[in-house]
């Protein structure tokens, strides 16, 4: 590693946490709040491969492969969930369906 | 180079599996039964499901074994657990079947069993997780699927709103929670909760605490705070309960809670034993804010769902207070005498289940027959359906803590639990809170009894949905008495802390 | 592999990047006369013999138009988008290797600019990074046939990742490496059952495979008959619509060094990447069976575009998830299955 | 010259400014542009760990689907139809920051009293080396190690395609339709958007219904199938 440390890497997450967390409670849009959650989770995966690199152990990089499973279908629920929100009170025009069709 | 294959243990993991293949093999029946069979056939395979997996689980009692390298544990701890869950799913089913099918505009029945039956299964894998990544996994399991099922009747606002609350304030959690993983793993260079409660056993002694270790126990505290709604993380509560179809609110009010308390347990009092000074203290704070807070809003409100929402945040308070009277089970590792706090907090959660679930069952009852959630489309309930006031009369009896009830049994289990660990002030507050919380459920019953009629009620046939309450009603009278033998079960959970080291791959 | 001095590295890499340039130009000739001849016609002729200054012609017209930006765009956005197409159609090919490493002048050469032990995800991240340039430039229009375009090239991009994805699994379980020059040299040893020697070009053990990645990648690149985002009939050309001049340019370059990148990717997967006969003697004739392949390979791409019409949007998403995504699963099982059994593992 | 020091300080700078903007700007649109930068040079941070499968899956997961489905719905959805959400109080909120500081302070604490992390594993570069690189260390660790995590993993993905399906797709009110004909589409066959289908919710809020179309009639409904893309639903 040179002269990088472990503590870079964890400082470098820290700030990125923390920018997420206060975005989360600063922020109102929803999908703001939603962009700072994702990078929370980022900035704990940067944690978990630097204290693997620290602890010369290969768990923390599993840990990341989950975690990212996780937050990708995590986006798919929430996104579902904003997109039936924004489409109350909106349907579409069934005649005009029907005669686009064929 | 090939890998070693590894052959795991198979028979421990059947229960697991029968949820597994009923989630299957629900989505299949969705898929390939006809529309008109689907609530018939899907709630029997539901149930029939839920019930074989219980058996299979009652069959490991005793085992004490670890599989596929130590991620998962087959002790009596994750069968309590995992009985406390299946017999919430099984309820849930009762309940939510003819309101699925029948209220908010007919909801698809399918895959509503299918995330169910999904959120069951991540609930049941965090009840016997050994390892922080599977217990990371297994919460998520859960709580994605009750995101989904909170949003369920998206046709209505406040279901989506409240979904939509409970979505974010939860991904939030978990990103607190895994950062606090995050830290762990750092101090201690392994996932495993056995190797990391031995690694910490060498490092910590005496006073000097790293201040990792305590940073990602609080970040832990908080994200699981968040996932069982204790009080100052507990803003998606309220509308997120009052926005859920009612069948899932009692289900919400159950099983992820269940998930959280495992969660809890299996990381605190397994993997982080010999920080227990530390977290202790955290617990017992938490939860005299929890329940005088929760307490006291629920008194202001008219909602009976919104009460009912504040009073599972109440019973949060309850079920971590018997956290704090954990003592120590002769240091790590030992097999001493069993410690009365968890064992207070596994019996709380069955006991909570039946209650619950059967209190939001009789709301969905009411809501059948056309009324709303209102206070005064209770009133005059007892006259014109003396069978359904009596019903929850019961539940709200029990959750209150009136002996011979379930509730009460619960309760004092606690507090006994809380003596013995010299808690006096937290068992003092219980006191005082459960009688303040008579209050807001005794409410409820007198406008039953003691009103007129306001609304009038359609005539609805939900035989189901009967059959699940008349269970309830006895298990919450008759279950009490047989406290005692279910508390020495909940006892044999201290074989966690032995199970076999040499771990099995 | 041997360990060659950065600036033989970077020399490697210039001329890999002219090549591609040079190549992309004369892709839209030769697009242009193969779809002539399909159609019955000439193609360009004028512009030096049998057209071939035509692609300089166009360049100079190109950059000769007006440069607009739309009143309503997003001006910071509208810039860079069409970069990001062209850059990351460009940084793809960097770990595409165009051969082995070679003797030239008594020193040891390596015909490719890196070699990652991820190469082959390597292009398709980086695939995917690039279809930013699509849909933030669509967005930066201001536009709403630009919008549709662009959300049409979202969604289509998402679904087809997975599937381009999903179709190397395959060939990663049998070569054990995410490596291209690993999964090249593989390739260049031929199996030999008795007197005959089998190549082990991938698209003999990988049929399905190779088919779906086929599919795939044209879609990937937006072409025809995938090219809904900018499908021109409905959509005023999609993302593009405002786009003009040399902003345009780059879009226009982005796609067609993307189905080169695709065309040499593809080779290097299915078709053994330079290997063909004699190419283990003469490096230079390797080039040349790559260059082959990868001419085959354009002429497929502009052969659809003559024949097939374009898919409908919900027949697009139908046949990635319903179609698509359960045969390359289903690849990606069996394989993993013989796999399994020729380790002696099961059975 | 410390190199692998100012690449770190350099992709560091751009990853936090990034995250800055991404919180800071008005236009959620920026702000999810600005996060695919910051997600790039993360994966740069990881490249510089030694964790090029993790660099890669960064940039196909977070920004190649995540992020490309985030602008997806941010360019379908129009932002004023969306409640804005109060995670707490205004007063709240301002604790809030403060207490985010303070988190800060103490985890800079604990990175810098951090005296040991743990016992060290067999993971070193030189075993990884050996074993052929870091995707071949990592496939190993999670096809023993982490194989029953692995598995369930792919339950948490199911639950999401599900949810996604059941919150996303427009309703099918009604019964399935039989007479399917070439339906390979995004959407279920949609069914009747009557108002008797449309029950009211427990506390009588006003239904979603359709705002002044009619209910078609029940022969046209039959025939209908939500066969188009998903793009008429935009409010674009």
């Amino acid at each position: 590693m040179g002269h990088l440390g472990v503590e870079h890497y964890l400082f470098l997450s820290a700030i990125l946490f923390i920018i997420g967390l206060m975005g989360v409670l600063v922020r109102r849009n929803l999908l703001i709040i939603f962009m700072c959650v994702e990078l929370m989770m980022t900035a704990v995966n940067i944690s978990l491969v630097a204290f693997g690199t620290a602890t010369d152990t290969l768990n923390g990089q599993a840990f990341v492969v989950f975690t990212v499973a996780v937050a990708a279908a995590e986006a798919a629920v929430g996104l579902g969930i904003i997109l039936a929100l924004s489409r109350r009170g909106k349907t579409v025009d069934v005649d005009d369906m029907h005669s686009l069709r064929d | 180079m090939p890998l070693d294959l590894i052959k795991p243990e198979w028979g421990l993991v059947v229960p697991q599996l029968i949820v597994f293949f009923l989630a299957i093999i629900l989505m299949l029946g969705d898929a390939f039964i006809p529309r008109e069979r689907h609530y018939i056939l899907l709630t029997a395979i539901s149930i029939i499901g839920y019930v074989a997996a219980g058996i299979a689980l009652i069959w490991q009692y005793g085992e004490n074994k670890a599989t596929f390298y130590g991620l998962f544990r087959a002790d009596d701890l994750g069968v309590f657990l995992g009985m406390t869950i299946l017999v919430a799913a099984l309820l849930t089913v009762f309940v939510s079947a003819s309101y699925v099918e029948y209220l908010e505009g007919r909801m698809p029945l399918g895959e509503f069993y299918v995330l169910l039956a999904l959120s069951t299964l991540g609930a049941l894998i965090v009840a016997i997780a050994g390892d922080l990544i599977l217990l990371f996994i297994g919460i998520e399991l859960s709580s994605l699927a009750t995101y989904v099922l909170t949003a369920y009747a998206k046709r209505r606002e406040t279901s989506l709103e409240g979904a939509l609350k409970y979505y974010l304030l939860g991904i939030f959690a978990s990103a607190i929670m895994v950062y606090g993983f995050a830290w762990i793993y750092g101090a201690t260079g392994t996932t495993d909760l056995t190797e990391i409660a031995r690694v910490l056993q060498a490092s910590v002694s005496g006073d000097h605490r790293e201040a990792s270790l305590l940073l990602g126990l609080l970040l832990i505290i908080v994200g699981v705070g968040f996932k069982m709604a204790a009080v100052p993380f507990h803003f998606w509560t309220p509308d997120a309960y009052d926005g859920a179809p009612t069948p899932v609110t009692g289900f919400m009010s159950s099983v992820p809670k269940t998930a959280a308390f495992a969660l809890a347990i299996r990381l605190l009092v397994q993997g982080l034993a010999p920080l227990r000074d530390d977290w202790l203290i955290l617990i017992a704070i938490l939860a005299f804010i929890t329940m005088t807070f929760a307490n006291i809003v629920a008194v202001a409100q008219r909602d009976v769902k919104r009460m009912l929402a504040y009073s599972s945040v109440a019973h949060t308070g309850y079920m971590l207070a018997g956290l704090a009277a954990y003592k120590s089970v002769s240091g790590f590792g030992g097999t001493g005498s069993g410690d009365f706090g968890i064992s207070s907090v596994l019996f709380y959660l069955l006991a909570y289940a039946f209650t619950n679930i059967g209190a939001f069952a009789v709301v969905a009852w009411v809501q059948h027959r056309g009324n709303g959630l209102d206070l005064d489309d209770y009133a005059g309930l007892a006259a014109k359906e003396p069978l359904a006031a009596a019903a929850l009369s019961v539940f709200l009896l029990s959750l209150m803590g009136m002996p011979p009830l379930l509730g009460f049994y619960a309760k004092y289990y606690v507090i006994v639990a809380l003596l013995d660990a010299k808690l006096l002030w937290l068992a003092i507050a219980i006191v005082v809170l459960s009688a303040i919380s008579a209050f807001y459920y005794l409410r409820v019953v007198a406008v039953m009894y003691f009103s007129e009629a306001k609304v009038e009620h359609k005539k609805v046939s939900t035989p189901l949905l009967n059959i699940g309450i008349a269970g309830m009603v006895i298990a919450v009278i008759a279950v009490g008495f047989f406290s005692s033998g279910i508390l020495n079960l909940a006892d044999h959970w201290t074989q966690a802390l032995s199970v076999a080291q040499a771990v099995t791959p | 592999m041997a360990q060659e001095p950065m600036w033989l590295t970077f020399i490697v890499a210039f001329i890999i990047m002219n090549v591609l340039l040079v190549g992309m130009a004369y892709t839209t000739w030769y697009e242009r006369k193969v779809l002539a001849a399909m159609q019955d016609r000439l193609g360009p002729t004028r512009s030096g013999p049998h057209g071939l200054l035509q692609p300089l012609a166009d360049a100079v017209k190109l950059l000769g138009k007006e440069d607009l930006i739309p009143a309503g765009a997003d001006r910071v956005l509208f810039f860079f988008a069409p970069l990001v197409v062209f850059v990351a159609a460009l940084v793809s090919v960097a770990v595409i290797p165009f051969g082995g490493t070679v003797q030239i002048g008594g020193r040891a050469v390596n015909l490719y600019a890196t070699d990652l032990n991820v190469g082959a995800l390597f292009v398709l991240a980086i695939g995917s990074a690039g279809v930013y340039g699509i849909i933030v430039g669509a967005w930066a229009s201001a536009n709403r046939y630009s919008l549709l375009g662009g959300l049409r090239a979202a969604a289509q991009v998402i679904s087809y990742e997975l599937v381009l994805g999903l179709s190397l699994v395959g060939i990663f379980i049998i070569t054990g490496s995410l490596s291209l020059r690993e999964i090249m040299e593989q390739q260049q040893r031929s199996i030999e059952i008795g007197p005959l020697h089998i190549s082990n070009w991938f698209i003999l053990s990988q049929p399905l495979a190779f088919v779906l990645f086929l599919i795939a990648a044209v879609a990937e690149t937006n072409r025809a008959p995938f090219d809904l985002p900018e499908a021109e009939t409905e959509l005023v050309s999609g993302f593009h619509t405002e786009y003009s001049a040399f902003r345009f340019s780059f879009y226009f370059l982005g796609e067609y060094i993307n189905m080169l990148v695709v065309s040499l990717f593809a080779s290097t997967l299915f078709l053994g990447g330079p290997s063909g006969p004699g190419s283990e003697k003469y490096w230079g004739l390797g080039l040349v069976w790559l260059f082959i392949k990868v001419a085959v390979f354009m002429f497929f791409y502009i052969w659809l575009r003559a024949t097939l019409p374009r898919f409908r949007f919900d027949q697009l998403m139908g046949v990635a998830w319903k179609v698509l995504l359960p045969l390359a699963l289903l690849n990606i099982v069996i394989t993993a299955f013989i796999r399994l059994i020729a380790n002696g593992q099961i059975f | 010259m410390p190199w692998d020091l100012i690449f770190f300080y350099i992709i560091g700078a751009i990853s936090v400014l990034a995250a800055l903007g991404m919180v800071a700007s008005p236009n959620p649109i920026h702000s999810g542009i600005l996060l695919v930068v910051c997600f790039l040079n993360v994966a740069g941070i990881f490249v510089m760990l030694g964790a090029e499968f993790l660099a890669i899956v960064q940039v196909i997961v977070y920004t190649g689907a995540i992020l490309v489905l985030l602008l997806f719905v941010l360019m379908l959805v129009d932002p004023h139809e969306l409640p804005s959400f109060y995670l707490a109080q205004p007063l709240q909120r301002g604790v809030g920051v403060l207490l985010g500081l303070i988190l800060l302070l103490e985890i800079g604490a604990a990175i810098v009293t951090q005296t040991q992390f743990g016992p060290k594993g067999n993971a070193t570069p030189a075993n990884i080396a050996a074993m052929g690189g870091n995707v071949q260390a990592l496939g190993s660790v999670l096809q023993t190690n982490y194989l029953l995590a692995f598995e369930v993993v792919s339950l948490v993905l199911i639950t999401g395609i599900i949810g996604a399906i059941v919150l996303a797709v427009p309703e099918r009110l009604g019964q399935r339709i039989g007479t399917l004909r070439s339906t390979i589409s995004l959407g279920h066959p949609r069914g009747l958007d009557h108002p008797a289908a449309l029950m009211a919710g427990p506390r009588n809020e006003t239904p979603i219904v359709t705002k002044e179309r009619k209910a078609p009639e029940p022969a046209a409904v039959r025939r209908l199938v939500m066969a188009k893309d998903p793009d008429d639903f935009t409010s674009v």
